[in-house]
């Protein structure tokens, strides 16, 4: 699957988009794997309060189950307007 | 219903040309602006987006605007990309027969756009380069629908 | 602030060149527009006013509308003469730093207008014509205020 | 003074303004006189809650005095917007 990132996120991973092998079952799981991962992903992720998720294009709860999602999204609350 | 994304700017008269029709009597706009920060030393705001999302998530927030109100049309713009202070950075327009129709309407959309819209702001000051924070009020704001 | 009372049309765009400044990120804009009536047979709107009257009348809701929301800019134009439809009537614009008040104080010049700027209209149709009543919801919308 | 009709009140009255000699202190007064002169301004003030009044450009009620006023001016509702 693709794993997108906006914003800070975007920048604190160092990267927009990656592609993601996993059996993450939630969003939260995918979370935890990618912050086990390395130092720059933990920091991302370290408050996830501070994050919004999408799944495929719609926004989604971080239990959400990720099925065969094609794309994953994190992001800071949205500021548009 | 039009629902635009684009880095160009935009012209309110073109785009309000014809927009509701001899029967609407009221048409509300509501156009953002990049305004200076408290500082004074704002050099730019760029809108970062989320290409694939944005259309769809906008066109959501203009149906339920359409579902919810009587209206005659409904238009969305919205940039991204690198502005100035005093460039526009979008705009909503609605047409109804009534006024408070539109007016709500107006302030529904800028209310859903501001939230659950897929934008972020930066900006670009001379001391630096910050994120603009989500505010309280702007999430506290979607209660009243 | 800008209060404008003119039998000829207006162009949005124009009026709205500059308005607000670099400071202010939000502005409104409300346009009436003369609708067809429900019988689908108006021919034009005559729309009367009480010269000595209506620009101080106009001038002190605008005051009372800056004095009461954090506003950059206000401005009304109110037509006057025979309009037919799809003609613009009036307008009014607030310029603010944040879309509240610029929504706030759009509504508020409105629903004042409405009901305390002496203007009356007339419709003119292929079987007469006849005074437009004031309705009671827009002397009811003042309580709001 | 000055007396001034607007839209149906001036249709039925048949003029827009007229100069009238007064002794009347309030305008509830001056509709009474007013009344009394000929049917077309009878039928014109047979529903006070249908008119409104300004004195000298500003809205006021029909027991306020008149005073020294050089314009008084009856209406129905406005409908502007």
């Amino acid at each position: 699957m693709d794993v997108l990132y906006f914003a800070w996120v975007r920048e604190r991973i160092g990267l927009p988009r990656e592609r993601v092998e996993t059996n993450a079952a939630t969003v939260a799981e995918l979370v935890a794997e990618l912050s086990s991962r390395e130092e720059r992903y933990e920091a991302a992720f370290a408050d996830l309060s501070a994050l919004r998720v999408a799944i495929d294009q719609e926004l989604a709860d971080f239990d959400a189950p990720i099925g065969d999602a094609r794309e994953v999204a994190f992001f800071p609350p949205m500021t548009g307007g | 219903m039009r629902v635009v994304v684009q880095e160009t700017p935009f012209d309110l008269a073109s785009e309000l040309c014809g927009f509701g029709g001899e029967s609407m009597g009221a048409i509300v706009t509501f156009t953002g602006v990049v305004r200076d920060n408290a500082q004074g030393n704002l050099i730019a705001m760029d809108i970062e987006h989320y290409p694939g999302m944005t259309q769809s998530a906008l066109t959501r927030i203009a149906t339920d605007a359409a579902d919810r109100w009587s209206l005659g049309d409904v238009l969305v713009i919205h940039r991204h990309g690198r502005l100035t202070p005093g460039d526009q950075i979008m705009m909503v327009a609605t047409a109804s027969r009534h006024r408070k129709d539109a007016f709500e309407a107006a302030e529904f959309l800028m209310d859903y756009l501001k939230s659950r819209a897929p934008f972020w702001k930066k900006e670009i000051t001379r001391g630096g380069a910050d994120w603009v924070a989500a505010r309280d009020e702007d999430e506290a704001a979607l209660d009243r629908w």
